[in-house]
């Protein structure tokens, strides 16, 4: 029930927040974002020795239940997502929105939708919340967002659709293989997938894998990524980059590795060597990128490369490293997003050739930009470190022959990241003010989220072990 | 079999209508009152049918069984919930206002025919009952010429392909001496004749007519685009749900045995469907024509259910995306009839305007598009399902569900049409408290499909 | 006689039908050639009833010409009124909806 | 008194929040107090751990786990650190030598408005480097080793405004960042291998049997983490970030980039002593690289003008010094040069930090002269350094230089007589240095002239401490022709025991300190000649191509930093845009012209449209049929 | 050959032909009076398999009503052979083609139909008495229903065919 109540509450906070048709609505969406944080919270430590679940039958002619299963990793991203919002929401309190109410409708419902996707333990309603969540973030970013929106949006969303289909179709495929009442639970689609033979398995994988692919996003799927993160509005940025990306790792993660173990066997160096031309690739692009926003996002695909490449590295402290590092990337990446849209609102653009001196204009936001970025750049002693050392220790020990080859070209990533983030850093923070308006440093609720973000940076990179130990258990089932 | 007299009789009733009333809008109450008593009607057959039976009538002419029935049932609520949504629109098309509610009720008769017929010639008679009204209807509003050709052409091309279906009933009947379902049934695998097989593609190609899938769509366009639009609304819905239905039907009890007689053809018909509907659409500046096209798509996705007729997820897909196909498109019709401009210029701006207005067609579109939370995912699901089922349809699935990709391109553009793009989109009349009533119920209805089909197939 | 004979008979009969159909412009002369395809049908069914010894299929075709005649009504009626209208009856005249 | 060796990083890191937390709103002064006091606080508390180390009672190698760092499966990493010998005496230095530069800072960067801020830096500098060297494992190790390239970076970058400023301090972290990865392979590769990054299990394990390994996994290793080395101590190939480091603040540039970080690398590979004592290969490369680089650096520094920057260079040709000892195996004797170079070159840089005071920022040598005049202290301070650094018996850098020469003479005649012209160079350009600065006419503007002073005494007495420390610092570790008893080997023998310099005859030990000092005397005088009238005439032949540093930088840039751009540009223009996207977009293109032609078939004849009926059904016919027989 | 058989051919060939002719003719007229033949030669190959019956109706319902319907509307319309334009040649003969192979497809499928021969003996099914009882008893429905029909039918010609 405590499970329920977590997707619940989001979705009829959203659904009220679109009849109130006033202002208040903000002050709804966070309050509703604190009741779910703190149900979370709950949830989380209810879940943190062994997991929680709940289920009842949903559409039985199917074989589709409406059951939640909170494991160390569901808890942790729902952690980050229940964190994630309501820091977005305080950090914006102050900006003013065209229609509050259906912007912070959207939101919660997106967020009802996130928290749906990392909790539900069977497939149908999985694909269900999959699609929630991005229904919304469609209308998010083409109603507020930037000039290109409407064609950029479009194309995210088709792009997107067109993988949920064919991981549709993967599912359905799975799920008429299997024989019982639940069709569609995990274990029953599990046992399926195991049971496919090899050949088949390797065609499913990438019909389901094309879905995580693109939301990742991976390689040569990611080109609508710099686009919409770049012409979304910067809330609805963040809940795609922090939060959304996590979706494709976490089915992976869920509802690949485990379920189609020989398809992931074989083309598990296919999809490394894409994760690893992602990191550089996407890393080079970061350094010639003059939009603040283009550049975070590909430092994001970089990010996400390691991620991926590391999933099907198939080693236990890689499987681990990726959950430290999907918890830890939702939140240096919220404040690298929450200090861009401060830029923009105080220099009205994002063009870093424009840029400069902010250390001087706002030194509080010129610190904690040093300090996300650090943390973007995986510093010791930050958050991004741990998940980083313990992903490249994962992709070092992997099964596969070039495992050392893999390790060695991802960590070009790490120094290209340092290259394009310090960069950023030079391009914003350093630098002249004499042709910059002076601008107001952070307000109270601008310093609030961002302490909040720091504060997690500086907690979990001295001392990860609560993060650590919250995912061990799942780590262990997924690579022994 | 109470529901098909009473159907008849409302019907003449509304023909008596038309002599002894004036007032048009008494005339549509009427209607819609007979409707509802017709609904109820429909609900006691379906209390009264046992689960899992069916009811001979007339030396098995026809046999209503459970499906049947409840398929009869949701189509007369859909049925009643088009009148409700589109009377007065129906009162604006001309002045015989209670002769297209008689016409209703006797395609409403035809549809009753074709869930439960038995025997080819109620299959055929069925067909007919339901297309010649729909000639009349698509050309029901005399004042302008393009209704007249959408007539024209629907007339000269049911006609042959009522040629077509009965030179594949006569030679099905020449394979195997009998015109019942029951008896086509011993159709077998080893011995079917050439003969049988030649009468299943002439049955299958007049039918593929019927649901407008290619390459017997190419009616569908001018049709739907030229007649009246709230007839339109009608014939891409109860009558082609029905044509699915009697479709189904016939390949499941008559034909499923020799499945693969037909498959490869049903496939590549599928495939054509698909793609000729949805890549058509694309370029459409007309939504009116853009959602006949959309409805040909449909269609192909329907046909999934045809393919994989013997699975239990056809036949509940079938009704599923019936319902829900049907309900969604009666919607955006009741929505585009609201529009003075139905091309998509016409939607810029409607959300500002309209607020409630444009969230209603939001959710019937994302319900064409087959997105979760809508009954038309449910739908697509359904028979998606059921096809892969089959296991050999897995191409086709993947195939179809590219095309439902492309789908989305056509239908957002409504949606960014109305929410994200600065216009006046004019009214063609006000919106009604009523209106709004009747939207948001069928709204409702769209998502209660989308996360409870259970609800729409109790005992099937 | 072989059943053969009439079943060529018939479906070439049909095929005429068909290729009226696609020869002529006149709408009138294409409604002609659909009710040539429902003779074709019906003579075929009287060869096959006559082969099963069986009365259903005349019957059959019994309702075959009741329905033509039902469709023959509002046929004519429909070209009628396009006549009205436009003073011809010629199909290709019909192109107001289109792509 | 070792169970609270976590108060020594634990000072700096109140001193860095105090001051990082309120850095606006503190008076500068205070700031300077608490950053400097919670320095001393580490050094009080290190002196006592070092006599505790240094007393006979101390047994072996203490731990002392603070908690649990990573523990992922298999992985258990603590965070913990290790008191013994070697950390010991680096933390005497460290927090030492940065305590005497707190104190000069206090004054050398009072009028700057940032100065609090300084501090807070140069608190977390401190802390991060006695992480390295406290650290029990590697992952330890490696949280200073990055952490002290953060605080580089932002020491270099301190006056932000100036773009050339952080444009350096973004190269030194990108170098320092390239080297990080090797030293991060090499862990991976411990951690893969032996499952613990600790030194001590790490250690225990490399002999042993059961865990079977080729001598190429230990060359392999030992590489990896002597590329981190390269990166940290500027040697060959990232040798060039720390000449552009010197954009900093003076008193950094002493702390970081000569006394402490820049010897992070030689601390690791002493520390990995007993790994490297199995990498033959590897010492070789260490040698070779040590080698090369303090040739290298040494020749560019004999042409420059810039103090800071002839410092900056003998520093990488001094580091390359310590590198030669490492790679013959003398561990201990690269850690004495540590010591030693820490007080010299700390000396020396804080003195032309204090000449550059005087000079209002000039760093430019051809600019000054004739300055002994005006600030005595400085000057004999400097000379001290100077005489130091070049070896002249007596100074602690003969004996430490003297050590090296002599184990490098013992491995390869052909790496003694390199180190030999180096020498010579260091004498020379130190000397060039010195005779430009101090004596001679002063060749700067007359404002200048008139602003020439000594300086306070907050920066003087420091240079005094280390002219004291560079005399006095040689003497614990005497050749073994003068004393048998080298009390820094014998205090570092239970950590850095495996290895030994081979024991040179007497006499050959004589004659090459004799033929050294010798040289060492010549070039000073060579240096003092060629000073007597300075010529700065424009540079031809090889002396432009030494001015220019032997066109490194250029070279990374057309080989590395362009084409790398230039590739990004590519991605980005056709990859990126034209090709990926476009590929996508070109779907969706070809969509929309598939339907415009699709749609033409929709032609409103009803005659075409009955054909297509007939012609579709036609098809499906024969392909129905065809497929039935 | 006896006159069973020639009756057969006959009609057949009359059949055929005054089909063509239905299609080739261009005056509209001339096109009804050929399709009137037509049923006629059904109709005689109708009193050949016995089905009396059926002939009758078909000459009183088709050739007598619906084809002399045809003729009002033609002659109503004052349709002479000019005024029909003729289709493209390329067009005339895709049909013809198209109309051709579908033939030929059909005729390729059922050639291996199991040759049986119709039976001159009359049984008498299709006589009056037969089929009114088959028509009341196994099909009552369809021929009740088929008033619907008839019911739209009349809708229709009061919708489309009254002025508004």
């Amino acid at each position: 029930m405590m499970l329920t109540l977590i997707i619940l509450i989001p979705l009829l906070a959203g659904i009220f927040a679109f009849m109130m048709k006033s202002e208040g609505a903000k002050g709804l969406a966070l309050a509703s974002s604190l009741i779910t944080l703190g149900i979370v919270a709950w949830a989380s430590c209810e879940a943190y020795n062994a997991p929680v679940s709940f289920s009842i039958p949903w559409i039985p002619s199917l074989g589709a239940g409406f059951s939640l299963m909170a494991d160390g990793m569901s808890t942790m991203l729902c952690l980050l997502t229940a964190i994630v919002v309501p820091v977005v929401i305080i950090t914006n309190w102050n900006k003013t929105v065209d229609k509050p109410w259906s912007f912070y409708g959207f939101m919660l419902l997106s967020q009802a939708g996130l928290l749906g996707v990392f909790l539900s333990y069977d497939a149908l309603l999985f694909y269900f919340f999959w699609e929630l969540a991005l229904i919304p973030v469609y209308f998010l970013c083409s109603r507020w967002g930037g000039e290109k929106r409407i064609p950029v949006t479009f194309k995210f969303f088709v792009y997107t659709f067109v993988g949920s289909l064919m991981m549709l179709a993967g599912i359905i495929y799975l799920a008429s293989q299997t024989s019982g009442p639940d069709a569609y639970s995990w274990n029953s689609i599990m046992q399926a997938g195991r049971a496919l033979p090899a050949e088949q398995q390797q065609i499913v994988f990438w019909l389901i894998f094309i879905a995580f692919a693109i939301k990742m996003p991976i390689f040569p799927f990611h080109t609508w990524q710099p686009d919409t993160y770049e012409q979304s509005p910067t809330p609805v940025t963040i809940i795609l980059s922090a939060l959304m990306v996590k979706m494709g790792l976490f089915a992976v993660l869920r509802w690949l590795l485990p379920v189609l173990p020989q398809g992931v066997a074989f083309w598990s160096n296919t999809v490394i060597i894409l994760s690893i031309i992602g990191i550089v690739y996407a890393s080079l692009l970061a350094i010639v990128q003059t939009d603040l926003k283009r550049l975070v996002a590909y430092s994001s695909i970089a990010h996400m490369g390691l991620m991926s490449a590391a999933a099907f590295s198939s080693s236990n402290v890689g499987m681990h490293g990726i959950m430290v590092q999907m918890f830890n990337h939702g939140i240096n990446i919220t404040g690298m997003w929450l200090i861009v849209s401060m830029v923009e609102n105080r220099w009205g653009t994002r063009d870093m050739t424009k840029l400069g001196g902010m250390a001087t204009a706002a030194p509080k936001m010129a610190i904690a930009l040093v300090i996300i970025s650090l943390a973007n750049i995986a510093l010791p002693l930050t958050n991004g470190f741990i998940g980083e050392f313990m992903l490249f220790n994962g992709l070092f020990q992997g099964a596969s022959p070039y495992h050392i080859t893999f390790m060695v070209i991802a960590g070009l990533g790490v120094i290209l990241g340092a290259v394009y983030t310090l960069n950023m850093v030079q391009r914003t923070a350093y630098g002249n003010t004499t042709d910059m308006v002076i601008a107001k440093d952070l307000t109270a609720n601008e310093y609030l989220g961002l302490f909040i973000i720091i504060g997690i940076i500086l907690i979990l990179g001295v001392y990860p072990k609560p993060l650590l130990d919250m995912t061990a258990g799942i780590a262990r089932v997924l690579v022994p | 079999m109470k529901a098909i007299i009473a159907a008849t009789i409302f019907g003449i009733l509304m023909m008596f209508a038309s002599i002894l009333m004036k007032d048009k809008k008494a005339m549509a109450n009427l209607a819609i009152a007979s409707l509802l008593v017709l609904f109820g009607i429909n609900i006691w057959d379906l209390i009264s049918t046992p689960a899992g039976s069916s009811q001979a009538y007339f030396n098995n002419m026809l046999s209503i069984s459970y499906y049947g029935q409840m398929f009869n049932t949701l189509m007369t609520g859909c049925t009643l919930l088009y009148a409700l949504l589109v009377s007065k629109e129906i009162q604006r098309v001309g002045a015989h206002v209670a002769e297209y509610f008689a016409l209703i009720f006797f395609i409403l008769c035809g549809v009753y025919l074709l869930s439960g017929y038995n025997n080819l010639l109620m299959l055929f008679i069925g067909i007919e009952i339901m297309s010649i009204p729909q000639y009349i209807l698509a050309g029901s509003d005399k004042r302008n010429l393009k209704s007249s050709e959408a007539a024209l052409k629907y007339f000269l091309m049911g006609s042959f392909s009522t040629g077509i279906l009965l030179m594949g009933i006569t030679l099905l009947y020449g394979a195997t001496g009998t015109f019942s379902i029951a008896g086509l049934a011993f159709l077998q695998s080893g011995t079917i004749s050439m003969m049988a097989v030649a009468g299943i593609l002439f049955v299958m190609m007049a039918l593929a007519f019927k649901v407008s899938a290619a390459p017997m769509h190419m009616w569908t366009p001018d049709v739907y685009d030229g007649a009246p639009t709230p007839f339109t609304a009608y014939m891409a819905t109860v009558v082609k749900a029905a044509a699915f239905v009697a479709f189904l039907h016939l390949f499941t009890y008559s034909f499923g045995n020799v499945s693969h007689t037909w498959l490869l053809v049903l496939s590549v018909i599928t495939a054509l469907t698909l793609f000729v509907g949805n890549v058509t659409a694309v370029f459409q500046q007309s939504v009116k024509r853009m959602l006949a096209y959309s409805s040909i798509a449909q269609a192909g996705f329907m046909l999934f259910a045809v393919l994989a007729s013997n699975t239990m997820a056809a036949q509940q897909g079938m009704i599923i995306y019936a319902v829900a196909y049907s309900v969604a498109t009666i919607g955006i019709f009741a929505v585009l009839m609201k529009m003075k401009d139905y091309t998509y210029d016409g939607f810029n701006g409607l959300a500002q305007k309209e607020p409630l207005l444009a969230f209603v067609a939001t959710i019937f579109i994302l319900s064409l598009a087959g997105i979760p939370l809508t009954g038309g995912f449910m739908a697509k699901y359904y028979v998606v399902m059921a096809a892969v089922q089959t296991g050999q349809l897995m191409w086709l699935v993947i195939f179809g569900l590219l095309m439902a990709a492309i789908s989305v391109y056509y239908y957002f553009r409504v949606i960014i049409a109305m929410y994200f793009k600065q216009g006046n989109a004019e009214l063609s009349s006000p919106v009604t408290s009523g209106d709004k009533f009747m939207l948001i119920l069928t709204c409702l209805l769209v998502i209660l499909l989308g996360i409870a089909p259970q609800l729409f197939l109790v005992n099937i | 006689m072989p059943i053969q004979y009439y079943l060529f008979l018939s479906m070439a009969l049909f095929c005429i039908g068909i290729m009226g159909t696609l020869m002529r412009r006149n709408a009138i002369i294409i409604f002609m050639c659909i009710e040539l395809m429902l003779n074709a049908v019906n003579l075929l069914l009287v060869a096959f009833s006559k082969m099963y010894g069986d009365a259903s299929a005349q019957v059959f075709v019994f309702f075959i010409m009741v329905v033509a005649a039902a469709e023959v009504s509002v046929g004519l009626a429909v070209i009628v009124m396009m006549y009205r209208k436009v003073h011809s009856v010629d199909i290709n005249i019909l192109n107001r909806l289109k792509h | 008194m070792t169970q609270l060796v976590y108060l020594i990083p634990l000072f700096p890191l109140i001193g860095f929040l105090i001051n990082g937390i309120f850095w606006r709103k503190m008076p500068k002064n205070l700031g300077g107090i608490i950053g400097s006091l919670t320095v001393l606080a580490s050094f009080i508390v290190s002196l006592g751990i070092f006599f505790e180390v240094k007393s006979d009672t101390f047994q072996g190698p203490v731990v002392i786990q603070l908690f649990e760092f990573i523990n992922s499966g298999r992985m258990v990493i603590p965070f913990a650190f290790q008191v013994d010998a070697l950390s010991s005496l680096f933390l005497l230095i460290i927090t030492g030598v940065g305590f005497l530069i707190h104190v000069y800072s206090t004054s050398y960067m009072h009028d700057d408005e940032g100065m609090v801020k300084y501090f807070a830096y140069l608190n977390l500098f401190v802390f991060s480097m006695l992480l390295l060297v406290l650290g029990s494992n590697y992952l330890v190790m490696f949280i200073g080793w990055e952490g002290v390239g953060l605080c580089s970076y932002l020491l270099i970058g301190f006056w932000y405004k100036n773009r050339d400023y952080t444009n350096a301090a973004k190269k030194a972290f990108v170098m320092n960042r390239i080297g990080d990865l090797g030293f991060l392979v090499g862990m991976l590769l411990i951690l893969l291998n032996y499952g613990t990054l600790s030194y001590q299990e790490f250690f225990g394990h490399l002999g042993s049997a059961h865990i079977p390994v080729s001598n190429n996994l230990y060359n392999w290793i030992a590489i990896c983490l002597f590329i981190g080395a390269t990166g940290k101590s500027a040697q060959i190939p990232l040798f060039t970030w720390l000449p552009d480091a010197m954009a900093g603040p003076t008193p950094v540039s002493a702390l970081i980039h000569a006394a402490t970080m820049v010897t992070a690398g030689i601390y690791m590979i002493a520390r990995s002593g007993a790994l490297y004592s199995l990498a033959p290969m590897a010492l070789n490369i260490v040698v070779i690289i040590g080698t090369a680089t303090a040739l290298l650096a040494a020749s560019i520094a004999i042409k420059q003008y810039d103090i800071k920057k002839v410092l900056a260079y003998s520093t990488v040709s001094q580091l390359g010094f310590m590198f030669i000892a490492l790679g013959v195996g003398a561990y201990t004797t690269a850690v004495f040069h540590v010591m030693t170079h820490a007080f010299f070159k700390a000396l020396l840089f804080l003195g032309s930090g204090s000449v550059i005071h005087a000079m209002g920022g000039e760093q430019d040598i051809r600019k000054m002269g004739g300055l002994g005049k005006h600030m005595r202290t400085t000057q004999i301070t400097f000379l001290i350094g100077c005489l130091a650094i070049s070896g002249i018996p007596g100074f602690s850098g003969f004996f430490s230089k003297d050590e090296i020469l002599a184990a490098a003479y013992a491995h390869n005649p052909v790496i003694y007589y390199c180190g030999l012209i180096g020498a010579m160079m260091t004498a020379f350009y130190m000397f060039r240095l010195y005779f430009l600065t101090f004596s001679g006419k002063f060749r700067g503007t007359e404002d200048q002239h008139h602003h020439l002073h000594e300086s306070p005494a907050a920066m003087t007495i420091p240079l005094v401490v280390l002219a004291i420390l560079a005399i006095v610092g040689g003497y614990i570790g005497l050749p073994a022709v003068i004393s048998e008893h080298h009390a820094l080997a014998a205090f570092l023998h239970p950590v850095v025991s495996n290895f030994d310099p081979r024991e040179l005859e007497h006499g050959t030990e004589w004659m090459l300190m004799g033929v050294s000092v010798g040289a060492v005397v010549i070039m000073i005088i060579l240096a003092f000649a060629r000073t007597k009238t300075p010529n700065f005439s424009p540079n031809t032949g090889l002396a432009k191509v030494l001015e220019d540093k032997w066109y490194v930088d250029e070279l990374y840039d057309a080989v590395i930093v362009r084409p790398m751009a230039g590739l990004s540009r590519l991605f980005d223009r056709f990859v990126e845009r034209s090709g990926i996207d476009g590929f996508v977009n070109g779907i969706g293109k070809s969509v929309r012209w598939t339907s415009d032609r699709v749609r033409l078939v929709q032609s409103g004849q009803v005659g075409s449209y009955i054909f297509a009926m007939v012609l579709g059904m036609v098809l499906l016919f024969i392909l129905g049929f065809f497929w039935l027989s | 050959m006896d006159l069973y058989e020639i009756l057969f051919w006959f009609l057949t060939v009359m059949a055929l032909g005054c089909a063509l002719g239905v299609i080739l003719s261009r005056n509209p007229i001339s096109s009804v009076l050929f399709l009137i033949a037509t049923f006629f030669a059904i109709s005689g190959h109708y009193i050949l398999m016995n089905a009396q019956f059926l002939a009758i109706v078909n000459i009183i319902v088709y050739a007598g009503a619906i084809m002399v319907l045809f003729l009002f509307v033609i002659m109503l319309m004052n349709l002479n052979a000019d005024t029909e334009p003729q289709k493209n040649r390329l067009i005339q003969l895709a049909g013809v083609i198209s109309g051709g192979i579908l033939f030929l497809v059909v005729l390729g499928a059922l050639r291996s139909t199991p040759v049986t021969n119709l039976e001159r003996a009359d049984v008498g099914i299709g006589l009056i008495k037969n089929l009114g009882k088959t028509l009341f008893t196994q099909f009552v429905l369809p021929f009740e229903i088929s008033s619907v029909l008839f019911l739209s039918a009349m809708i229709g010609a009061i919708v489309i065919g009254r002025k508004e």
